[in-house]
């Protein structure tokens, strides 16, 4: 088993009354390319700084190779960080700017101009050595800024939304870049970004905050085929939601819910008949056709949205809400204005607890938690 | 003619001649001045149209000469003791919640709003034989005589730093407050301790509001003459009393001309100096 | 005690003794002065420790009154002027190309780097009944007697502005400089025409330099004496030259720091019609 | 037919001897929304800003509705602009910004506050005409700005890149309701973007731009699915591109194209047995079978990405270079390593002429041109 490399347990931090990162619990395993991804104020970037430094926690755990940080300053720990907006030094050269980390540490001349010069490579920069910041392009800087803060080795690399200033094409490009210094250093990397295709992507895990909350953590894929929440749901990628309450229990995979538009099957959730859910179809699983389907929702075509690969057909059902459907290619034979019926595999029909359900669970958890305190 | 380059030449014409009225308004005198320098003194005051080099030659004349070399190290004492005092206190203030900041610096530049005048006549009552400070040291018998703090070189020194203290806390610190934060995270962040981070990221990064603090203190003090006449009693004089004591007195016109350009070219050479020291070039400076 | 709240003592410990020392330094004399001015006169000068406005009332009574407010009116007079002749240089300064707006700033600033003793010299040899422009005018018949163009009200001010004007273009250039560009091609393209655009949007956000500006050249203008020596020849006298006289021959302290502190008013006061007027608390200045 | 309302001809803009748009032809519909869509540096922003009047054509012609506006100062002209940073009048309040446009036209004060309001509620900003601009949040600022902008009911509004500031949930956000103002109102609107799915979603057409040339003008679809160059193969969208030479005719709608890894039938193009060209296929279209296929293409699965609603298999050939492949789902039965076969419809392997090539073609048209002027 992979020890983890950095722990938070219940990190708290306020500023005044305002409470921005709320009780986080994380682990970040070894090696690891694990992304913080929510909106813009979702505390990603003060959970970030908490690790670095920057911010002090109101109250908590970090600790970083099982030692505990929260008291230390930024230079005293082994953690590096690339800022959004490259934040090189411009006054120094760009080979200054790698070696400032190796200077610091009173490294020897010839060690530091090795390192240097090997880093530069690494990030396709040979030659540039000698000019200033605002002589290169902006690609070019987010570049410096990595190599001046891997040169250093660090246990953990720490990257704030390092690739936001860059243009779309450019930004693949690194990306790419990003993950392959990665595999090939073997360094962890805790990587914050509000870009779901990035976090998607790029990352082994990703951790998916909202409101200060963390709001689920996992895999690229069980994030987007199995979201906890609501707000993972919408958040990442586009899905169809529709509210309903469980009716029957079809099999041990299955189960039908209600919803305004009709009865549904969807996959089994461990709850009870009655109780109040979401349920996610992503845009990609859903099929339609003109003829009637049993369990088929009917709808009305409304549009096409042409988006490259994909094309959105958008449907409208009798409860006046909208659906989206991805296929690769026009569906033959469907005209706006069509009545057709919508269905999809009932694998891919994904119930979701209601927050205020999870709040019960969390409550009798808590609740068990304490009884079990109270026996020892 | 396009109606765009029509709008431009009413820009220009309007314009134009202010700008070129206000160019020959500030520049002019001082031209004459360099002209002045070289021609031979009026018997009565004014000058007489030859060419000469006379008044150069009197600077270097031993008794003027000690007054303008006095006159340069007074300026320099002062010019380091601003910016030794000024740079921690802009710091200071930097260090401040953005919300008190503004009210911090109005703060120091309150008083500057009442005239350098007025203030240095309240340390003449502080400072002089029967004043405040004298009193209170012989009430309290630390001393049996009274001292003379006043009229000598050190009381021009701290007049010179007392007048001219705001013009240095203020290039230094709008050149602190434009450091971004986040250099200074980074640095940290790369392992450097608080001291090395002032050393290698702030100093270098507000090294124009240095300068600008250094001109905004050297100059007008290498110049100043009323300090010296309050705070010195006649008894310090510095370049500025000989330059106006040439003007009017003495009435040796071509050589009070002769010293402004000689400290002219010392001013300019300073700074030059400074900042190829500084490597300013660096910084776009 | 966390490293982190150890090394902002460590600072605090530094840099704090040097902020008290420095506001002590700056603020002190200030509360002297206020304090001087509620104060009896002593015989041989210096102040005895009675409370007393009589030194206030003396403001009212009408020879100094009427220096004093002539002294205001100037300095007014000076400013508006100052901004007249600022303004559209700065405006001028700020349409050039980026590479060439520091040159011509700097151009600006060279003559100021010589004291302004000299150049209201320089003055005065222009200006006097034997100086160039009377020997000019003579010599080509346009007057038949001399011109007395200095030691009046309108010379004194020429040499105020002349003085205060480079801490004038300054702020206005800084301000005029930091509006940002697109600000102006949206009002363009909503129909503006230059004027409007000039009216409506540069002036407005320009308002926080020119208040800086006012600042800087109304204050030391309403204290100024030195400029009405040289160039008023002790006929003109502004408030400046009655506080000195106060502290040196008339040796009536309380009055001469009374004189002081009504200005400081008078200054605070207008600074606080200008920003209401202007309604500058609109651009959070 | 509908009349273009904004023409471009020849025109060219140059800083000193840098051509920044060269020779650019353009026509613009009435009531179209155009895109100008390129990398950073590629021109646009410089021509919107031509059209808008902030900058001066160095030779052509501009004109709007049949007029020309090529010294025409911006406000003589009836076009409008949203910047990308907003620009809102930092000193006014957003009713008194959103006024500007009406207050310089003096209209009546009583129409200036209907209309104002009129303009808030359709961008639902309502309530907030007395806050001063750093008082809304960055989306509520784009919104006045497009107010501001569209109250003056212009013929054509500029858009240069106005949602680039925006994070990507509130970005989709504004794009639909930019779309659903430029339907509900009818105005033609010209928009500056570097993002490729934000120009395919939203655009009538598309005009691609790279280093000051058009590339190509057409509807979305054109764009993506017939790529008149490589450039804009490989700008829009993900493209597996393969460089070969005609081979043979097969029929009037395919070819076959010899390349690296062998001959692979193409849609068929105006051309000559011989000639060099480059093939695009997008990665949605390409397939992949264990089992050997006539003309497939033979290649190693190297990587999955897993990037949400998509997964892209990255397949390697024997000449080294990769392929990818999108699928909605995992292909089963395929491993990292296995040996399989790509494959594809003809009709979505796509030939794009060689720039030199095209070159060719512009001179020959050239030639023809002045050949026509002399026989004149």
């Amino acid at each position: 088993m992979v020890s983890p490399i950095v722990v938070m347990k219940d990190v708290v931090k306020k500023y005044g009354d305002l409470e921005v990162v709320k009780s986080l619990n994380l682990e970040v395993d070894s090696g690891e390319f694990l992304t913080l991804l929510g909106p813009s104020g979702c505390g990603k970037t003060t959970t970030l700084r908490m690790i670095a430094g920057f911010e002090a926690a109101t109250s908590g755990i970090i600790s970083v190779e099982n030692e505990r940080v929260e008291d230390k300053e930024p230079y005293e720990r082994n953690v590096n960080t690339v800022f959004q907006n490259y934040s090189l030094f411009p006054h120094m050269s760009i080979f200054e700017n790698v070696a400032y980390g190796l200077t610091v540490k009173k490294k020897k001349k010839a060690e530091i101009k090795e390192k240097v010069l090997e880093m530069l490579e690494m990030v396709q920069l040979n030659g540039y050595e000698n000019r200033k910041p605002d002589q290169i392009s902006g690609g070019q800087k987010q570049r410096v800024a990595i190599a001046r803060a891997l040169v250093n080795h660090p246990k953990v690399l720490l990257l704030d939304e390092p690739l936001g200033a860059l243009d779309m094409k450019l930004r693949k490009q690194m990306q790419l870049e990003l993950k392959r210094l990665q595999k090939k250093l073997g360094i962890t990397f805790i990587f914050v970004t509000h870009d779901q295709e990035e976090a998607l992507t790029m990352s082994d895990r990703i951790a998916v905050m909202n409101g200060g909350i963390l709001e689920q953590v996992g895999s690229s894929k069980e994030i987007y085929d199995s979201p906890n929440t609501r707000f993972v749901a919408d958040f990442i990628g586009e899905s169809n939601l529709f509210e309903g309450l469980i009716k029957k229990f079809l099999n041990e995979k299955e189960m039908l819910v209600g919803t305004e538009v009709g009865d549904i099957p969807v996959r089994w959730l461990e709850g009870e008949i009655g109780e109040n859910i979401d349920v996610c179809i992503r845009p990609e699983y859903l099929k339609f056709s003109p003829e009637k389907i049993l369990h088929g929702v009917p709808a009305v075509v409304k549009d096409f949205i042409f988006a490259g690969s994909i094309i959105k057909t958008i449907l409208q059902m009798n409860n006046g809400l909208e659906l989206i459907v991805s296929t690769f290619t026009e569906t033959e034979g469907i005209h706006l204005g069509d009545l057709v019926y919508v269905y999809w595999e009932t694998k891919h029909a994904v119930p979701i607890r209601r927050k205020e359900n999870l709040l019960m669970d969390v409550l009798a958890q808590t609740q068990r938690e304490v009884f079990y305190h109270v026996e020892e | 003619m396009s109606k765009s380059k029509m709008a431009r030449l009413a820009v220009f014409s309007t314009v134009g001649p202010i700008f070129i009225w206000t160019v020959f308004l500030i520049v002019g005198p001082m031209v004459y001045i360099v002209i002045m320098s070289f021609m031979q003194k009026g018997l009565y005051g004014g000058v007489e149209k030859k060419f000469t080099v006379v008044a150069y030659q009197t600077i270097f004349e031993e008794t003027y000469f000690k007054t303008i070399l006095k006159s340069i190290i007074i300026a320099m004492k002062t010019t380091v003791l601003c910016l030794l005092l000024s740079y921690p206190f802009a710091y200071f203030i930097t260090r401040q919640k953005k919300s008190r900041r503004s009210g911090l610096l109005l703060f120091i530049m309150l008083p500057f709003i009442t005239s350098g005048l007025v203030r240095l006549y309240s340390w003449v009552i502080l400072l002089n034989k029967t004043g405040i400070i004298n009193r209170f040291l012989l009430d309290h018998h630390f001393i049996s005589n009274s001292i003379q703090f006043l009229y000598n070189d050190n009381a021009v020194t701290l007049g010179l730093i007392y007048v001219f203290l705001p013009f240095a806390v203020l290039p230094i610190y709008n050149a602190l407050e434009k450091i971004d934060q986040g250099l200074l995270d980074v640095s940290s962040d790369l392992g450097a301790k608080p001291v090395r981070t002032f050393l290698k990221v702030t100093l270098p990064l507000s090294a124009s509001g240095v300068f600008a603090s250094v001109v905004l203190v050297f100059v007008p003090a290498i110049g100043a003459y009323f300090i010296a006449d309050i705070l010195g009693g006649g008894k310090t004089l510095l370049a500025g009393n000989l330059i106006r004591s040439q003007f009017t007195t003495s009435k040796n016109w071509p050589f009070g001309a002769a010293i402004s350009v000689f400290l002219l070219a010392v001013t300019l050479g300073m700074l030059y100096i400074y900042n190829k020291v500084g490597n300013l070039d660096d910084l776009g400076v």
